[in-house]
C-alpha cells in the first residue's frame, strides 16, 4: 500500500509501541496509587511530560495530558470562555480552523458567546492586522490554527501572538498538524494554549496534550479524581502518554533533515501533478505550507470518486478532512479560500511521511493522469466545458 | 463503507455516454451539491431500448447511474416507472445511508428523462410530474446522523 | 508481587493487548476515511461496539465510545442536565458516587442545578424509596452507581429503575466498578445512560463507553468531527476500542465460575482478618457486594502506613479510592457511611482479581495483622485507649 | 511519592515510644485530619537528652517524627528551636507537596513539648509561643493543586 494520508493519521513506530508496551501488562498500575508499581507509572507520566514540555519551550506543569486534540481544542475553548466570561463574550477565530474548533465556537455561540470567524484570502491565511482590527474590549479568547489540516496552510502565529499579548488577550493555537513537522516554541509565539494530538506524529490515537500557560484560570472539563493536578480528571492513559511523548522525542531528532526531504518529495509531486493534468489548481500557499501537504483541485471531477480508484491501486489519499466526511458538504476550507462548489468537491489531498518515496510517489503521477481523465470522461460538466470550447472555436 | 456491487458498479460501469439522438434527457442534481446525473433514453413503442448517463460525483452516484440504466432497459416506461430509488439501492446490495441520496438522484434522472420525452411527444405518462429545475434545486444533504 | 488493587485498576490480558496490537501498526487507518485500510477499522470499531452492546443488553447504536469512565460520567450528567434544563433543573444522586459524578454535579451546581445527594446507610445502601421521595417535578436526573469502588456495595439498581421510569425521569448509572463483574441488563434495569471503563475489566486504560437509550436528546460533550454518529467528536481509539471490546469478551465468558472463585477468596480474607485482627470492621455490605471486594477499617491505625508496609513485602492494595489519593480528607464513603473520621482514615481496601490465589490471601493473613500491631503500638491513640482500658480494668 | 530516606525513616523509625518520666510533652494534630503526633523530651541543663515520640499517621508523618526526634537529640533548646519544617523535610531529601504538613506537624510538635516544658519550670523560652490547642485545631488540609 502506499500511504498519502499522513495528516488523517500515522501509524505507530515500533519504537513507539516498543516503549508502550511495559504499561499494558507489568507496569500496569494505575499512578495514583501509594505502592512502587504505580509510582513508577507516575514517573513514566513525570518524564512524559518533561519530555513534551521540552519541545515545546514549555514547563513540565505547563501541560496537561489529554484523550486527543479534540478534547485539546475543547477544553482550550469552553474552558478558558467560562473562566473569563465575566471579562467578555467576544472570540475570535478562523472560518478555516478543524471542526473541533468551529463546532466548539457554535456550542459557545448557543450560550451567550460572540465568535467572529476571520475570513482567509485565497491561500487561507490570515493576516495579524485582521486579528488586530477584530479585537474589541470584551475578546477573551483569539483561537487560530498554527497550520491547517487540509490546505496544509501555516498562519503567522507568532504575529498573531504578539498582538493578542498586547491586547492582552488570551491566545489559543491547534497545532495538531504542525506538531511534529514544525519547530514550536510557546514562548516565541507568545502562545497561551496549545492543543497536540499524538496520532498525527506516529504515536498513538486517543492520546493529546494541552498547553496551559502557568498561571491561566483553565477550569477543569472533565471534572472528577485528582489527576494531572487536579485539572484533568480520569484514570491516566499511561501507555498512551508514554507512547506519545516517545513519538515526539523521535519526530524532533533530525527534524530538518526529514522536513528537507519530505519537501522536496511534495515539490516533486506538486510540479508533476501541475504537469500531467490540465484544468487544475494547487489550494494553500505554495510556500507557507506544511512540508508534507499537496491538496488540488480537479475541475470536473467530483474527488471522492478519485479515491476509490486510487485506492483501488493501493494509493491511500482523502478528499478534505478525513474528520469531515460523514458531510456531504464539500470543506468548508476548500469554499472559504473562495473555491466553487463543485471544484470544493473535486479535490484531493495528498499528504506525504517520513517513509514515502519517490517511486511511490513516481506511480501516483503515473496513475492520477488517467483517473482523473476517466472520471471526466464520465462527466457531464467536462462535456458542456468541451462543448462551449468547441463551439468558441468553431466560432472563430 | 460501499458493498462489492457497488464497486464493481464504480469500477466497471456501463453505459456511460451520450445517446445523441435520444428521445428523452433528463438533467438533475447540482455541482453545489457534489453531483449531477445526466441520463438518456432512446425509447421506442414504449420500451425503453436504451440508455446512457454521464455523472459527475461520487462512487455512489455512478454506481447508480450503472444500475438503473441497466434495470431499466429493455422495460417498457410503466414498468421503468414503478423503479424507485429504494429498488436501485437494493440491487447495489444496499447503500451508506449518507449515500441514498444518490439512489434518489437516479430515480429523479430518469423521471426527468421520461418528463423530456412525454414533453416532446406529448404524452402523458400517469404519476410523472414535472421535474424541479435542478438548477436552483438545493436538495436537502441528510446528514449521517442517526 | 501480590496485586490486590484489582479496583484500581488491571492489567491488560495478552490475549487483549494481542488483539489491539495490528491496530497501532498495520491496521493504523483513520476510521473516517474512504480508502479499504480504514475501512477495516471502521468495521473493527463496528463490530467492537456490537460486542459491547450486546453484553449490556443494548442495541450497537446506543454505545458510545468515550476515552474513559470519568468523560462517560461527566457527558451524561453534564450533556442531559443541559438537555432537559427547560424541564427542569433538579438531579438526584448519593453520598458515595465517585467524584467523577461527585465533581461534575458540583459543576452543575455552580451552574444553575440543584443536586440532592442522598445519604446511604451503614452498609452504603440507599433505598428504593428514598430515591422516589427525592423526585419532585424539577427531577430531571437520577444518577446512582451500579456498585460503590470502595466498599463494593452493589445499589438496587432495577429498582431504582423502575422507580425512575414510573416517574419519566432519566436513570444514570456509573457502573465503572460492575461491568465485568456483574450481569448487566438495561432493559432488565430501566437503565436510560451507563458509564463503563475499559481497564477495571483487565482491558486498556484511556478508553470507555456511554450507553445512552435510543432516542434520548444527548447533545455532545466533545464538539468537533463526525465520529460516533456526530455525538463524540475526536480520532477514535481503534486500538483502545477493540482491546476494550476483547476484555469484556472474556470477562464474560464463564462468569460465574470465576465470580464464585473470587468470591469464595474474599470471603475467606474477610473472615481471616476478623480472626486475626482485633478493633476491625468490614465497610460495605456483607452480601450485596462486589465479588472481588473487601475494605476494612482498623482502629488506631493510618491507612497509607498500612499500604506502605504492604508494598514493602509486595503486597499492593489502597486505602479508599485510588483517585483520590490527591486529597487528604478521608474518604466521602467511608464517612457517608458513619464512620468517624479516624477509623475512615485507617481503612484498608483489597480488591481481588482472576489471578489471586489462596496462597496470596494467605500471606497477607500472615503479615496484616503484624503490620496493624506494629502500627498500633506507635499510635498515641492506641496508647490513650489501653490507658483507659486498664484504668477501666482497676476501677472494677 | 517518598525519597528513600523518608521510606527508610518509616520502615526504621527511631525514637519510637513514651518518656515516662517526660519533661516536656507535646501532643499536636487531630485524628479528623488522620495525624497526630506526640513528642517526649528529656531535658537536662537547657539540652535535649532524649527524644520520643507516637504519631498516628501517614508514612511521611512517621517519618518526619523520627528524623525530627534524631536532629533534635543533643541540641540545646535554641538550637531546636532554630529547626524548621523546611529543615526536617530536607533531611528527608524532600516530601511531596500534599505531604508537607506533616513536616509542619513535627515542628509544631516539638514546640509544644517545648512549652509544656517551660510551663512546668516556669520558663520562658524566646520566640515560643502557646500551641493551639490540638483539638479543635482544623488545620486547613493543603490539596495537591499547584
Ligand atoms: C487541525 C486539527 N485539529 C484537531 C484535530 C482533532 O484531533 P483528534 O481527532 O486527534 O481529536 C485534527 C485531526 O483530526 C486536526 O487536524
Ligand atoms: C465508580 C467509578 N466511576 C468512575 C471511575 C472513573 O473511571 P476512569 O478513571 O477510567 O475515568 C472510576 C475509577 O476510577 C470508578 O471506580
Amino acid at each position: 500500500m502506499i500511504y498519502f494520508d499522513h495528516a488523517a493519521t500515522t501509524p505507530v513506530r515500533p519504537e513507539v509501541l516498543e516503549a508502550m508496551l511495559p504499561y499494558f501488562t507489568e507496569k500496569f498500575g494505575n499512578p495514583s496509587s501509594v505502592y512502587k508499581l504505580a509510582q513508577a507509572n507516575k514517573k513514566a507520566i513525570d518524564d512524559a511530560r518533561a519530555t513534551v514540555a521540552k519541545i515545546l519551550g514549555a514547563q513540565p506543569n505547563e501541560i496537561y495530558f489529554t484523550s486527543g486534540g479534540t478534547e485539546a481544542d475543547n477544553w482550550a475553548l469552553k474552558g478558558m470562555a467560562e473562566a473569563l466570561r465575566k471579562q467578555g463574550n467576544h472570540l475570535i477565530t478562523t472560518k478555516i480552523e478543524h471542526h473541533a474548533v468551529l463546532h466548539t465556537c457554535e456550542d459557545l455561540e448557543k450560550h451567550g458567546f460572540e465568535v467572529t470567524y476571520l475570513d482567509v484570502d485565497e491561500n487561507g491565511l490570515v493576516t495579524p492586522e485582521q486579528v488586530e482590527k477584530a479585537i474589541k474590549k470584551e475578546t477573551i479568547l483569539i483561537s487560530i490554527m498554527y497550520a491547517n489540516n487540509e490546505i496544509g496552510t501555516i498562519m503567522p502565529i507568532a504575529e498573531i501572538g504578539k498582538i493578542a499579548r498586547k491586547h492582552g488577550v488570551i491566545f489559543h493555537t491547534d497545532a495538531v498538524q504542525a506538531v511534529g513537522q514544525l519547530r514550536i516554541d510557546v514562548n516565541r509565539d507568545q502562545i497561551d494554549l496549545l492543543s497536540l494530538s499524538g496520532h498525527k506524529f506516529y504515536g498513538p490515537k486517543g492520546v493529546g496534550a494541552l498547553y496551559v500557560r502557568r498561571g491561566l484560570p483553565l477550569p477543569s472539563l472533565l471534572h472528577g479524581g485528582g489527576q494531572e493536578r487536579r485539572r484533568r480528571a480520569g484514570t491516566e492513559n499511561v501507555p498512551g502518554i508514554v507512547g506519545m511523548a516517545k513519538a515526539l522525542e523521535l519526530a524532533y531528532q533530525d527534524l530538518e533533515a526529514k522536513t528537507a526531504k519530505i519537501q522536496a518529495l511534495r515539490d516533486y509531486m506538486i510540479e508533476g501533478i501541475y504537469q500531467r493534468i490540465p484544468h487544475c489548481r494547487l489550494n494553500g500557499h505554495r510556500t507557507l505550507r506544511l512540508p508534507n501537504n499537496v491538496n488540488f483541485s480537479f475541475a470536473f471531477v467530483e474527488g471522492e470518486s478519485l479515491l476509490l480508484l486510487l485506492d483501488m491501486e493501493g494509493i491511500a489519499a482523502s478528499s478534505g478532512s478525513a474528520c469531515t466526511s460523514g458531510s456531504l458538504d464539500p470543506s468548508h476550507v476548500l469554499l472559504a479560500i473562495g473555491l466553487p462548489h463543485e471544484l470544493a468537491h473535486g479535490s484531493l489531498r495528498l499528504t506525504l511521511g517520513e517513509d514515502n518515496t519517490r517511486e511511490e510517489v513516481d506511480l501516483l503521477l503515473e496513475k492520477l493522469p488517467l483517473f482523473v481523465q476517466r472520471m471526466r470522461e464520465m462527466s457531464p460538466l467536462y462535456e458542456d466545458y468541451l462543448k462551449q470550447n468547441s463551439s468558441a472555436e468553431l466560432q472563430k | 463503507m460501499y458493498s462489492e456491487k457497488v464497486i464493481n458498479c464504480f469500477m466497471n460501469p456501463q453505459n456511460v455516454g451520450e445517446i445523441p439522438d435520444a428521445d428523452g434527457v433528463g438533467t438533475v442534481g447540482n455541482p453545489r451539491c457534489g453531483d449531477i446525473m445526466k441520463i438518456y433514453l432512446k425509447i421506442k413503442d414504449n420500451i425503453i431500448e436504451d440508455a446512457k448517463f454521464k455523472t459527475f460525483g461520487c462512487g455512489a452516484a455512478v454506481a447508480t447511474s450503472t444500475m438503473l440504466t441497466q434495470m431499466i432497459k429493455g422495460k417498457t416506461i410503466d414498468e421503468a416507472m414503478k423503479i424507485t430509488n429504494q429498488d436501485v439501492a437494493k440491487a447495489l446490495d444496499g447503500l451508506p445511508p449518507i449515500k441514498m441520496h444518490c439512489s434518489l438522484l437516479a430515480e429523479e434522472g430518469l423521471k426527468a428523462a421520461l418528463w423530456d420525452y412525454a414533453q416532446k411527444n406529448q404524452l402523458t405518462i400517469e404519476g410523472l410530474e414535472p421535474p424541479e429545475s435542478s438548477e436552483d434545486e438545493e436538495h436537502a444533504h441528510s446528514e449521517a446522523a442517526e
